[in-house]
């Protein structure tokens, strides 16, 4: 039936453009069967937007698909399943009030009169998992949003097999997942390619991509740059490829000179707003002039913590104090004021306004000035010099203070941010993510200002799930796992390998290491 | 003001020279000798079509333009702050030049205070109130009079028998029903006064009562006179203007009858005549027909003036259904007649008065 | 998962009220207690005929919450769905003799209608992306003005003449079962309908694959579009289906259990569309649990009726105003109602 | 004083760039062509329902601006809105869905009729105590008005009750309960109308320029000044930044210091206090004595629309405001003057919010019949 000699898939030639945006440009990807093929590329290269295509969710304004060697268009993701492809996007795509039955069979429910036939669909999902050693089965009747991200995404996966897929699509699937996670993935990968399917594995990690895949594909700026045999390239080339330059793995960072202690978490709790505990009993405290990183996969309570010391969220227990005073009472404008700048995690929903100009993003968090109003009214005229300043300073693309925040590049949108916030001079400054889908000529320059502002004897929270980025910038680094700080390292002394395991709720030497109620709910 | 005004004596004629003059301006400014005479109704806010009301206030105009040469124009305006300009857009109009402007209901009158000074060539027609200007014909009904009337025949009637075509009254019982739209005075003295009706025929009789809210909600009327036809009532009166009809189709569904208000709903909701037993009316028709006449023929001086009309005038009373109405005792109308009587001669007190509670 | 726990909660308070409601109303029946005047088998009747138009709107406005269309023009549709049930009976009796024939033919016709009428605003809502409150609230706007224009185009008035309304329907045996027998099978047969229609509801959404993506449609429109489902599709026919069945609750109060239009003020509908919304909220968008308590708004009414009735008289003006009141308590009582997360926003695929 | 000129004077400037900027070049074609199709259709209505569709265009436009006293009625009818229509402006600016406008109002005029009522009797009869029964009033209504916004802004942030929910019950629950007030206690002796006594002649708005009793040229001052201060306000200060930030992105302003949930209250209040001047001004130059709310315009419904047209910007609210005016005073003629029933123009106000509601259907059209060019 299926010609076994043509590939599974084959993409000739894909152009995808947005606008002005040419997100694929001419990419050709040929994956075989029985294979996995790593796509990697930095944010924004475009490797969702090729995989979107081929999942029939975008329509191409150029090229050509083909499955097993039939030239193939899809007009919408139901005729590329039928077509058997599956896709496991960066973001679940999960019904989170339903169950976990109900969202494998969503769209495909078989249906006995009308009504869904559950056992049939309980069989079939019982057979699959049983094949490759899903443990998905055990949570059939429980709603997604009470599961783990890990078992999620075997629910994704589990969904996408249901279907019927002989090839499917991972993108990013190891980012929210932790190391050892990442190797029971990559055993299911394994077990799906033995039994003849073939995969795309999308991922920004050059390790992860040679450890798994067959063949590698580069993207770069929506162009395919190559595709390389995993087992003969190296680290270095691959960097080279996807950025385009040598890229100096390894950054001086020169360590600062502490002072008095600027900011002390004690015992910090936090629940979120599903009461769920997400950050337990966390104590740390960040000297002036001392950068101190938060390392962790993401969703370990880094967010809510960085919202407790912020003034975003109210912690259940424990205390916030600055330069040695209880702050935490008081609220997110008070703080601000005091001199607390926040660098958030989420710049599209709370880093700027995308409505707005530049000019009245230079007043948020900035309401309160006096040096922006003469008393009774905001004075725009200095707003506006304020906002050209940061332009000028942070190189914000385009030099336009009029130009709104959403038709910014993420990469400029970051560095605005960053701007503003560390143009205020605050005693503290708290960074999620800060070079976050930014490129790495700006993250360079982002680097170089906190290391700037170090010197400055300015105390700054580093959050980041990079963990070169923490390695390279941070004094200390507090490693975060199930809400909790598991320990705090000098960088200088581990090994990525070490805070690797740290991360993953282990000792650095390897044992089982449970933090203080660990056990529990969640 | 106008609890003053309701003592005074009906038709009464201007009572100086000085009005009689202004009048007298009017009648020159007319523009009626021999042309067309125009006549604007203004509604209140409950609006044209309530089948009682603004449409039989309109229904008398009517009957004078099939009459004389006289031009009607309706304007329905449900907004009480509006007739402040209503009137005065109406009073300084033109084209036509209106010869008089007859306004439904009190609503009307604070307007009407500024607007008869401000513009006192023009005649008014005030139904349900008055103002003492010689411009303006107050014209008020005694709905407490006629209700009280209802209250004897729903007295007289629920410890008898009866029964029409299939609906009938269980002579066991001693309780009738009241229905009203909003609880508020106007529709409080309704009640009070049907309730004395009811209570001057037989003392231990009971009344339970039951307010829509408002005098639309047919629905909710129905529910209302359900309730209480299954609590024991077998006749139930209602003051819900066009939410009324609830009342009725109530008691069919019962197999009970019903009274109804404002004009002959025996005529007008013919649907409803096999539970009609009565209804309590006032001639409003007539008061428009009188003042659209006496505009007419030059003779405002016969119509302005508070006027109070009821039972003495004949202007209120109780009609017997035209299906049902035969089928009932000569009892009923020995007791209407005696009970309007009493209320002539002063035998009788009527709680509440014609504008209310 | 205190999510879910809660969500467990929601329902077992939900069955606790509804229950304790029925045990309190079979009490008061059975048993000869002072409040036996109260509650009365007329009332409880009357409750059910209050319901039934409230629970199609509530059941239609669901459907289209579910799957992520605010439908707040509830309200407007009603409003439209009395007006052309009155029209069509009147019409097509030539004005006279109407007979339950045209009757239930009106009925067929307000659903066409209102089924046009709701495909012209989903495709303002979806096609067009109009923002769901304002334009659900035009529909309000133009419910009360083109319902008495039309009235007054066709009547003379803003109110219909007097209108008979669907005969109750008498099932033979067990319209003898004591109580119940009255209250379901000698009755309106739209009071039956409308409870066959909670059920059916509640199935197609729970246990249908329909009723998978509705519900998909307004919690996580992605996971439905990339399951290779049309989500705009879904929507369509739930936007459409929320506008006929409050079209049907509208016609239910003019020609089901009413007797014509009246469309003086805020017209006969006089706020059950707004109750509806809140009627499936306290539901916590469960169509049973939405008939519920459509019930118990009906029953409130009912209540502030038998109150009057047996001579404990508030003054009227203030008891009317109990549903507004006990829906303000409600809602911030159950204010957490799990509303859909993707209600309001418009979905596409290429973004 | 120099604070305000130099506000006036960059009042003047943003309205200028306003004017060049496309996106409200855009709000402003979309608004015309939403009102024109409305009437249009209205117009076919009235034609397809046996009437003169001609004479109901032209009888629209005379009973607005035909004359002095159709203008006087007109402009009034515009001073309501305005003043209503800023109220529902300031809270969908922040994202909040005031419905209640209209309670709000009625209890604000409520409040307005106590002071003037009870507060009289204690002042000397003449025209010196208009002015201090009048701010008084104003006081009460400001108050009352924003205590009356602040319960369903308090119910929204603190209990998550749906604000659309509750300010449309409020809506039902203000006029019942002032109803039921007026009736039982403030109607004189022996009144029938459910109405309190009429105000002391001397309060009131002198009537400048109109010789009409229901307005004064200050009432529709009252209404522009509003508006100034509430555009200073919005756009210069930062409290106005705040909320409005809140309505483009609530995260983003919880971020910069914004506490959404005060701020949702705080939105309210100002909202229902606008609308309770509102209700001051209604008592006080259109009524002159309070009565059933049951027979108010709706004019809280009505600013919903206006607000709308407007794109929520309290500038925009003037033009709007008069054409809804226009439109109201347009309607009533017609009501005496044609057959054509006056709930049509209600019906079409209804399609004009329809209309706005949906701005990409335009932009479609205009796309469709390359007019608009293209735009994003
Ligand atoms: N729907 C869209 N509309 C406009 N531009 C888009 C859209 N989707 C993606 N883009 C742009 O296309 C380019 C490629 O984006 P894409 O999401 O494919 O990147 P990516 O390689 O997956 O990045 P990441 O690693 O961050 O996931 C980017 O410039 C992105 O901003
Ligand atoms: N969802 C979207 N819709 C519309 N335009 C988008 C979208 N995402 C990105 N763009 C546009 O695509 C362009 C590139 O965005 P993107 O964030 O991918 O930039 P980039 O190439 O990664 O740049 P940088 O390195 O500075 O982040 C921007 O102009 C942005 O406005
Ligand atoms: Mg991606
Ligand atoms: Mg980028």
């Amino acid at each position: 039936m299926t010609d076994t000699t043509a590939p599974a898939v084959q993409l000739t030639d894909i152009t995808k453009r947005f606008g002005d945006v040419v997100a694929n440009d001419s990419v050709d990807l040929t994956l075989d069967h029985g294979s996995i093929h790593a796509v990697i590329g930095e944010n924004g290269a475009g490797k969702t937007t090729l995989m979107n295509v081929l999942y029939g969710l975008y329509d191409p304004n150029e090229g050509a698909i083909a499955i097993d060697g039939e030239p193939r268009s899809f007009d919408s993701p139901r005729d590329a399943i039928a077509a058997g492809i599956g896709m496991i996007h960066q973001h679940f795509q999960l019904v989170d009030t339903m169950t976990v039955l109900q969202n494998i069979v969503l769209g495909h429910e078989p249906s006995t009169r009308g009504l869904v036939d559950e056992r049939a669909a309980r069989r079939r999902i019982t057979e699959i998992c049983d094949t490759y050693g899903f443990s998905v089965d055990e949570h059939l009747d429980t709603p997604i949003e009470e599961l783990g991200l890990g078992i999620q995404q075997h629910v994704e996966i589990v969904k996408s097999l249901y279907r019927g897929a002989d090839t499917l699509i991972l993108d990013e699937p190891t980012a929210v997942l932790t190391p050892q996670e990442v190797e029971g993935l990559f055993d299911v990968m394994e077990a799906l390619t033995a039994d003849g399917r073939s995969l795309i594995f999308i991922t920004h990690k050059l390790d992860e991509a040679m450890h798994a895949a067959d063949d590698i594909t580069v993207l770069r700026d929506g162009s395919a740059v190559g595709t390389v045999d995993a087992a003969e390239t190296s680290q270095n080339e691959l960097a080279r490829m996807m950025v385009g330059r040598e890229v100096l793995f390894d950054v001086d960072s020169a360590d600062g000179t502490p002072g008095e202690v600027a900011l002390t978490v004690d015992g910090v709790t936090v629940r979120d707003e599903r009461g769920l505990e997400q950050v337990r009993d966390v104590s740390l405290s960040v000297r002036e002039g001392e950068i101190l990183g938060i390392a962790g996969v993401e969703g370990n309570g880094q967010q809510e913590l960085v919202e407790a010391i912020t003034g975003m969220r109210t912690p259940e227990r424990g205390t916030v104090s600055l330069q040695g005073r209880d702050i935490t009472e008081l609220s997110r404008r008070r703080r601000i004021e005091d001199g607390i700048s926040y660098v958030p995690g989420d710049r599209l929903e709370e880093g700027l306004v995308q409505d707005y100009t530049l000019v009245r993003n230079a007043l948020l968090s900035n309401q309160t000035m006096d040096a922006f109003s003469d008393g009774l009214f905001l004075d725009w005229q200095r707003i506006g010099d304020h906002a050209d300043e940061i332009i000028e300073e942070y190189d914000v693309r385009p030099r336009n203070s009029e130009a709104t925040a959403k038709s910014l590049s993420g990469g400029n949108q970051q560095k605005f941010i960053v701007g503003r916030e560390l143009e205020r001079d605050p005693s503290v400054l708290v960074a999620a993510h800060p070079t976050r889908g930014v490129d790495i000529g700006s993250i360079e320059f982002i680097h170089q200002r906190f290391q700037d502002m170090r010197a400055e004897g300015v105390a700054i929270l580093l959050v980041s799930s990079k963990l070169d980025e923490v390695q390279k910038l941070s004094d200390r680094t507090a490693v975060m796992y199930e809400g909790s700080v598991v320990d705090t390292v000098d960088p200088d002394d581990v090994t990525e390998e070490e805070l690797g395991l740290l991360m993953a709720g282990r000792a650095r030497d390897g044992t089982e290491r449970a933090p203080h109620g660990v056990e529990g709910d969640a | 003001l106008s609890g003053g005004d309701s003592e005074a004596t009906t038709t009464t004629a201007a009572d100086d020279g000085g009005d009689s003059e202004t009048t007298g301006e009017t009648t020159e400014s007319g523009g009626s000798d021999g042309g067309t005479t125009n006549v604007a109704i203004v509604s209140s806010p409950a609006g044209f079509g309530d089948q009682a009301f603004n449409d039989l206030a309109l229904q008398g105009l009517q009957t004078a333009a099939e009459e004389y040469d006289i031009e009607i124009q309706q304007v329905e305006e449900t907004n009480q702050s509006n007739y402040q300009t209503v009137q005065s857009r109406l009073a300084e109009s033109t084209n036509p030049d209106y010869d008089l402007v007859v306004l439904v209901s009190y609503n009307h009158t604070q307007a009407l205070q500024t607007n008869a000074e401000a513009y006192p060539d023009q005649n008014w027609m005030l139904i349900n109130d008055s103002i003492d200007q010689p411009n303006v014909a107050g014209y008020t009904w005694a709905n407490h009079q006629m209700s009280f009337q209802a209250g004897v025949l729903a007295g007289t009637m629920t410890t008898r028998e009866l029964s029409y075509e299939g609906n009938s009254l269980d002579p066991e019982t001693s309780t009738v029903g009241f229905v009203g739209g909003v609880d508020g005075s106007l529709i409080n003295a309704f009640e009070r006064s049907y309730r004395a009706g009811v209570e001057w025929v037989d003392e231990n009789l009971d009344v339970t009562v039951g307010y829509i809210g408002n005098y639309t909600d047919t629905q909710t009327a129905n529910n209302i006179a359900t309730s209480q036809y299954d609590a024991g009532a077998d006749i139930v009166y209602h003051a819900a203007s066009a939410a009324g009809q609830g009342v009725f189709q109530a008691a069919q569904d019962a197999n009970r009858f019903a009274i109804g208000v404002d004009a002959d709903q025996s005529v007008t909701l013919p649907e409803y005549q096999d539970v009609i037993m009565g209804s309590a009316v006032k001639y409003i028709n007539e008061g428009t027909y009188e003042v659209a006449e006496a505009t007419v023929q030059d003779n405002w001086s016969a119509v302005q003036g508070a006027n109070i009309l009821g039972l003495e005038e004949e202007a209120v009373r109780v009609v017997l259904g035209q299906a049902v109405g035969g089928e009932l005792p000569d009892v009923v109308t020995e007791n209407l007649e005696a009970a309007r009587e009493a209320i002539i001669n002063g035998d009788v007190t009527v709680p509440c008065s014609a504008s209310g509670c | 998962m205190s999510t879910a726990r809660t969500l467990v909660d929601d329902r077992r308070t939900l069955v606790g009220v509804l229950g304790a409601l029925v045990a309190v109303i079979a009490l008061l029946l059975f048993v000869d207690l002072p409040g036996s005047d109260l509650v009365t088998v007329g009332a409880l009747e009357r409750a059910l005929q209050a319901a039934t138009p409230i629970a199609l709107a509530a059941i239609g406005g669901l459907y289209a919450e579910k799957s992520g269309v605010f439908n707040i023009g509830l309200e407007g549709f009603m409003i439209f769905g009395a007006l052309v049930g009155a029209a069509v009976a009147w019409l097509l009796a030539g004005g006279d003799g109407i007979t339950q024939v045209h009757l239930w033919l009106a009925f067929i016709a307000v659903a066409l209608v209102s089924g046009v009428l709701a495909t012209l605003f989903a495709v303002l809502l979806i096609r067009y992306e109009a923002n769901q409150i304002v334009a659900g609230l035009a529909v309000w706007f133009i419910g009360l003005g083109f319902g008495p224009f039309a009235a007054t185009v066709l009547w003379g008035g803003v109110s219909s003449p007097s209108l008979p309304n669907i005969d109750a329907v008498s099932v033979p045996v067990l319209a003898e079962i004591p109580v119940l027998g009255r209250l379901f099978f000698d009755a309106s047969p739209l009071v039956l309908l409308t409870i066959v229609v909670a059920v059916a509801a509640w199935v197609v959404l729970f246990r249908t694959r329909y009723g998978y993506w509705v519900q998909a449609a307004g919690e996580n429109p992605e996971a439905l579009d990339t399951a290779g489902v049309d989500v705009n599709r879904v929507r369509y026919a739930t936007v459409i289906f929320s506008g006929v069945m409050a079209g049907l609750g509208g016609a239910v109060l003019s020609i089901g259990i009413g007797s014509g239009f009246t469309g003086t003020g805020v017209t006969m509908v006089d706020g059950r569309g707004w109750i509806a919304i809140v009627a499936y909220l306290f539901g916590n968008y469960n169509p049973l649990g939405t008939y519920g308590a459509s019930l118990l708004f009906g029953a409130m009414d009912m209540l502030q009726i038998q109150l009057q009735t047996i001579g404990i008289s508030l003054p009227g003006s203030i008891t009317g105003l109990f549903p507004y009141v006990a829906v303000l308590v409600v809602l911030v009582g159950v204010g957490y109602t799990r509303v859909p997360s993707a209600v309001g926003e418009s979905y596409d695929t290429e973004e | 004083m120099s604070d305000a000129a130099t506000g006036v004077r960059s009042l003047a400037d943003r309205i200028a760039d306003r004017m060049l900027d496309a996106s409200a070049l855009e709000r402003v074609v979309i608004a015309l062509v939403a009102t024109a199709l409305a009437l249009f259709i209205g117009a076919v209505i009235v034609a397809a329902s046996g009437y003169d569709a001609v004479e109901f265009v032209s009888s629209l436009v005379y009973g607005a601006v035909g004359n002095a006293s159709n203008l006087a009625f007109m402009l009034r009818q515009s001073s309501m809105l305005i003043l209503t229509g800023v109220a529902v402006a300031v809270a969908f600016r922040a994202g909040v869905f005031n419905i209640g406008v209209q309670g709000q109002f009625v209890v604000g005029g409520f409040a307005a009729t106590l002071g003037i009522l009870f507060a009289a009797p204690l002042l000397p009869n003449s025209s010196i105590s208009a002015v201090p029964l009048m701010a008084l009033a104003a006081l009460l209504a400001l108050a009352a008005g924003g205590a009356y916004g602040a319960l369903p802004g308090m119910m929204k942030a603190y209990a998550g009750a749906n604000e659309v929910i509750t300010t449309i019950m409020l809506n039902f629950i203000a006029s019942g309960v002032v109803y039921f007030l007026l009736d039982a206690y403030l109607r004189p002796e022996g009144a029938a109308a459910p109405n309190t006594e009429q105000f002391p002649d001397y309060v009131g708005l002198p009537g400048l320029v109109f010789e009409s009793p229901s307005f004064s040229i200050l009432g529709l001052g009252v209404a522009l000044l509003t508006v100034a201060v509430v555009y200073l306000v919005m756009d210069r200060t930062g409290f106005g930044y705040d909320l409005v930030t809140s309505g483009y992105q609530e995260p983003a302003a919880k971020y910069s210091g914004v506490d959404p949930k005060r701020m949702i209250v705080r939105t309210m209040t100002i909202s229902g206090m606008i609308a309770g001047l509102a209700g001051a001004l209604f008592a006080i130059m259109i009524l002159g004595y309070y009565s059933d709310p049951n027979t108010f315009p709706t004019f809280g419904f009505d600013a919903i629309a206006v607000s709308l047209l407007a794109a929520n910007n309290p500038l925009g609210v003037i033009p709007a405001g008069l054409l809804f005016g226009g439109l109201d005073a347009g309607g009533q003629y017609i009501g005496f003057t044609l057959d054509v029933p006056s709930e049509l123009v209600d019906g079409v106000i209804g399609l004009i919010v329809l209309f706005v509601a949906a701005p990409e259907l335009f932009r479609a059209a205009g796309r469709y019949t390359s007019l608009g060019g293209d735009r994003e």
